[in-house]
């Protein structure tokens, strides 16, 4: 069964033990669109996103990625496979960077495109070249992520994401550790990804760029998706109580 | 009797030859400790419970009896079994498994003290687990334990005294076979002293080094 | 295996290990006060007391124990210090692993929060009275474990006074040797005994370090 | 002169290593036992004072004496020129000669096959330096447990030893051993060590030990012990 | 020389190394005036304060306390006695509360009067109680600072000062390292002493509790005083541009 969505969600539940974090989840996203996923605190913002990439595998339900299902029960042998060929296609961002402080800048984006895709050296370095100037981040290329700031840091992230060219870049959360000031340096890269048409899921608690950039906003609460549609529509006119309340208050936060 | 340095100097050439044994037996254990170390570790944390086992009532043997009784059982009691090791080479597995136990505690506990964000960062980027572990995880956790398996690494070359009792003609050696000549006890341990003095120095200005090094690049 | 042999000859193994425990605890009393007394002169504001701390502390670390013990038992009636056997084990043995508690002591010392002296400075609180009162006692607790990974190497350690000829567990283990040619049985049986009292001290750490951690 | 102070104090210990049978060993008692004890004892004995028995590692066992930790070395010690530079003998108490030993059945069984041989020998020995000498390939142990275990092992081929002790090991039935024959082989005098600078000591030792020897004690403790005159 | 003043700071400069971070700081604090210090980050304010009670002694200047100057140059031994002598005057209150953890509550609060004024265990207990009851705690009397939230912890941190009895109070950021929620608690213990006509030195970042207790406002940037006066004048209506930034940027940031 394949389906002509790129990403597709199905019946997505989840639990922790007793506690149920995503109760029946069904999104699509097309090739290109970029969706964001907005929500309180504890609402299985974060366990969606890291479903897609089977980091938290779901309890029942299915995840595709064009045509292909990524939680396929396998063998442990073939699953293990199976998850890293995947992933390969589908970049992460965390909201705290991740970036691996043994390694330069240079060495955290050409390790995995290196490992996985055996390019050469020289390939590599071109690939590492290429992706921070897309950041604009080239003269960072051979500092430790510790002499890089908030900032620079995630812009090196989204980098390492895009060497291994994914179909997808799913972003967590990627600015809410960022001092205010740092934030636009990344927005303004994930902005012009999606000039470039990549297709995107992003979790964020910014208001204001979700409705800049996305093409559908997804509202979720207490694990289930309360409402969803253009961000013209959900923001300027919600339907649902709790998406209201959510933004009421939301937005004032963010008023400053 | 006094002291009567003198005779020392007849002797040079016997002390530098088991300064040098002293210091080819610490590096060769040094080197073994470190990456038996890390073996440990990974094995402790990782493997299934009938290597794990085996491999905990081992580092506890290990950590609980004297080297010297170690060091002997390894030269003196594996040829029993057939395996015949030089007792240079038994000096340095020795000493080196002795030190891999030790180092192997650090490390665990460094490994698991990684930030679990590295290894999710590994592994959304498509890296497998072993992967993971070789290229991300524990080299974060060796580059954190680098100081305290440093002090390892000088303990481990105090220690190499001990394999004098196996028949190396280390420096402790040295000195006792030069006094057996001169019966002059006192300058020939000084002397050794002084030598162990000045390896140790030079061991403690390379890991100076090292870890400056190490901690420039976070 | 010569179990019959190991039959006859075990109790006088337990009592070498009772001289091995001596030799320990005394040793351990020595090392505790050689570290308590370095670890307080490194961290005096008087130079030279530092300065005689710090040349200690490397000389001591910075060379074979087993050397310092020939040196401290052969060498040193050269220059009229004539020790018997025991004690010579006990003093050189107990200063360097002094060496090794001033720096452990002084670690735990340094790594209590400056903000614990200063709410007791601002208070009005002496130097010595902050020292006591507020900064040794967490440092105490935090010493706990590496003093006892100290005090698990002295113990092992004192295998090497067999070299200056104490008749202590590893020794009895060598004599026995010369007269039996059964270097297995001997190891084992003192290998044994010192397990034995590493694993009662490491308990007793652990149960120290459970208790100073409650709060 | 130490002569007197021993007297006033009653007591003179005597040094050995206690891992050399039959001369000097620990019995099942835990007990140092062995030729050099008895002789030692009784020399004490007809001085008029008891004797306190040290057992100490050979490689301090000269350092040991001239440090004052004991005041005798009853252990079985070859008396040498080097060894009289430093210290004063009282005896000799026995000879021994040195004998070369290899496994039973080994192809070693000429004294000119040596010069390829893996030798074996104590450290601080008087065998050590003359093995040297003579060009040999050398290892050294401390004691002759590990010579005859490395024996049997196979990492040395041939044991250069005081014979007695060797003897004795073989009588035991533990090891399959062969002598070499050797009939040119230095004899040794084994002695008592003390410190230089005292003949008044020297000299009562010396007729203690003389007299032994008249009355027959002398070959009573080396029946007992060796078995046989060992002069 | 004596002063009227109550707390006085004469010509303060201070450096460490080759950094000057003071520099000709003068200041008079009133009995019973509460007086607020803000500034950005760096700016020298904690090292002001901790000059006062010679945690951070003056290169040059002084510091005098109802007469008595504080900074005395004395031998050694001499002084450190003055100086202990003194503090007990100058209580002080830190961002990270730096209470005792192996002493209890009352324990944190006793140690001190015990030790240096020699008071019987039953005067001290019922100081404790005292104090505790002033800030709201005295329930917590036996607890472990461990078990106690920031508000609680800080509340104990301001007994235990108050428990010296000293003349003048002083605060470095002592809410900044409080989640939002309990920076109220701790605001409203110091509100109380301010009805008590404790002599209070306050280093905040809030303006709002700055505008509504302090008598007067300091405004340092680079090691100087930029302006001072009535929170009614310095908030209002600064006139200095370095105020007006600071003010603009800080208001902005704490308005949500
Ligand atoms: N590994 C885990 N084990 C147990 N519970 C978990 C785990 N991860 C998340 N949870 C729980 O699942 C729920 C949803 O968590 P999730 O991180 O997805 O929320 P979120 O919407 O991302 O919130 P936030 O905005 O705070 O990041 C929470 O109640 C959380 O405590
Ligand atoms: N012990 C010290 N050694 C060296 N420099 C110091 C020391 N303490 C403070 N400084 C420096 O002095 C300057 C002023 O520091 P201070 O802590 O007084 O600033 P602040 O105004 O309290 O800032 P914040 O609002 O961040 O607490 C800073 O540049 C700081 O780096
Ligand atoms: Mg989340
Ligand atoms: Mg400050």
């Amino acid at each position: 069964m394949t389906s002509s969505a790129f990403v597709e969600i199905k019946n997505a539940a989840k639990s922790f033990g007793n506690l149920q974090v995503l109760r029946d989840i069904n999104l699509t996203v097309e090739r290109g669109q970029i969706v964001a996923i907005i929500g309180p605190s504890g609402s299985g913002k974060s366990t969606l996103l890291r479903a897609i990439n089977e980091l938290d595998p779901l309890t029942s339900g299915e995840v595709w990625l064009e045509g292909v299902q990524i939680n396929r029960k396998l063998p442990p042998r073939q699953y293990e496979k199976h998850v890293n060929q995947v992933r390969q296609d589908i970049g992460m961002v965390f909201q705290h960077f991740n970036l691996f402080p043994h390694l330069t800048v240079r060495g955290n984006i050409t390790l995995a495109p290196r490992m996985l895709k055996g390019i050469s050296e020289a390939d590599a370095d071109a690939l590492a070249e290429e992706q921070l100037l897309k950041v604009g981040l080239l003269e960072k290329i051979d500092e430790y992520p510790s002499r890089l700031s908030g900032g620079q840091k995630q812009r090196v992230a989204i980098a390492r994401a895009l060497a291994m060219k994914p179909k997808v870049m799913l972003f967590d959360e990627a600015t809410s550790a960022l001092d205010p000031e740092l934030v636009e340096e990344v927005n303004q890269v994930m902005k012009q990804l999606a000039e470039e048409h990549m297709t995107m899921v992003i979790v964020t608690h910014e208001m204001d760029f979700a409705a800049s950039v996305c093409d559908r906003v997804i509202f979720m609460d207490g694990g289930v998706v309360v409402e969803e549609g253009p961000p013209s529509v959900l923001f300027k006119n919600p339907q649902e109580e709790r998406t209201r309340n959510f933004l009421r208050k939301h937005l004032a936060r963010n008023g400053d | 009797m006094g002291l009567d340095f003198s005779v020392v100097p007849g002797y040079f050439g016997v002390l530098l030859q088991g300064m040098a044994w002293t210091v080819a037996i610490t590096l060769g254990a040094g080197i073994l400790s470190f990456f038996g170390g890390i073996m440990f570790a990974v094995a402790a944390l990782y493997a299934p419970w009938f290597i794990r086992l085996p491999m905990r009532l081992f580092a506890w043997l290990f950590m609980g009896t004297p080297l010297l009784l170690q060091l002997f059982l390894i030269y003196f009691g594996l040829i029993q079994i057939g395996i015949d090791l030089p007792a240079f080479v038994a000096g340095i597995i020795g000493l080196g498994l002795h030190f891999a136990v030790y180092n192997s505690e650090l490390i665990q506990s460094s490994i698991l003290a990684v930030d679990k964000g590295q290894y999710e960062g590994a592994r959304t980027l498509g890296l497998s687990r072993g992967q993971t572990l070789r290229r991300i995880v524990i080299p974060q956790a060796v580059h954190a334990v680098i100081p305290p398996m440093g002090n390892n690494m000088i303990a481990l070359l105090k220690d190499s005294a001990l394999v004098s009792v196996i028949g190396v003609m280390e420096l402790t050696l040295a000195a006792q076979q030069s006094i057996s000549r001169t019966y002059r006890p006192f300058e020939f341990y000084l002397a050794a002293a002084f030598c162990y003095y000045i390896i140790n120095l030079a061991l403690e200005a390379g890991l100076r080094r090292l870890e400056r090094r190490i901690a420039a690049s976070r | 295996m010569d179990i019959d042999l190991i039959l006859r000859v075990y109790p006088f193994f337990v009592e070498a290990a009772w001289v091995t425990i001596e030799l320990s605890v005394l040793t351990t009393i020595l090392g505790l006060t050689c570290g308590a007394l370095g670890a307080a002169a490194r961290l005096s504001r008087n130079v030279v007391l530092r300065a005689i701390a710090a040349v200690y502390v490397s000389i001591f670390r910075g060379t074979p124990a087993l050397i310092q013990l020939f040196i401290l038992y052969f060498g040193g009636p050269q220059i009229g210090i004539n020790l018997d056997a025991f004690d010579a084990g006990v003093i050189g043995l107990g200063v360097n692993i002094g060496a090794y508690m001033t720096e452990t002591i002084r670690g735990a010392i340094v790594s209590v929060d400056k903000g614990q002296t200063e709410a007791a400075r601002t208070l009005g609180m002496s130097r010595w009275e902050t020292m006591r009162k507020v900064v040794l006692p967490q440092a105490m607790r935090m010493m706990i474990r590496p003093l006892g990974v100290n005090i698990n190497a002295l113990i092992k350690g004192t295998a090497l006074v067999a070299a200056i000829s104490v008749v202590e567990l590893t020794y009895t283990a060598q004599r026995y040797i010369g007269s039996t040619y059964k270097p297995f049985e001997m190891f084992l049986l003192s290998g044994i005994l010192y397990m034995v009292i590493i694993y009662i001290v490491g308990q007793g750490i652990s149960w120290l370090d459970r208790k100073a951690r409650i709060v | 002169d130490e002569l007197e102070g021993l007297k006033e104090r009653g007591v003179m210990k005597i040094a050995m290593t206690g891992q050399y049978p039959p001369f000097n060993f620990v019995n099942d008692q835990n007990e140092v036992v062995g030729f050099d004890p008895a002789i030692g004892a009784e020399i004490a004995k007809r001085m008029g004072i008891e004797v306190e028995v040290v057992t100490t590692a050979w490689d301090g066992i000269i350092g040991g004496l001239l440090a004052n930790k004991f005041d005798a070395v009853v252990g079985s010690m070859s008396i040498t020129a080097e060894r009289q530079k430093v210290i004063d003998f009282v005896g000799p108490y026995y000879n021994t000669k040195r004998a070369f030993f290899t496994v039973a059945g080994s192809d070693i069984t000429t004294l000119e096959q040596l010069d390829d041989a893996v030798i074996g020998l104590t450290l601080g020995e008087t065998h050590d330096e003359w093995a040297r000498a003579q060009g040999y390939n050398v290892k050294t142990y401390k004691g002759l447990p590990e010579l005859l275990m490395e024996l049997t092992n196979g990492r040395i081929d041939v044991v250069i030893n005081d014979s007695i002790p060797v003897l004795l090991a073989m009588k035991s039935g533990q090891y399959d051993l062969a002598e070499i024959p050797a009939p040119d082989a230095e004899k040794f005098p084994a002695g008592i060590a003390i410190r230089k600078g005292n003949p008044e000591l020297k000299a009562a030792m010396q007729a203690a030990l003389d007299e032994m020897m008249e009355d027959g004690t002398y070959m009573e403790l080396a029946n007992e012990w060796v078995g046989g005159d060992i002069r």
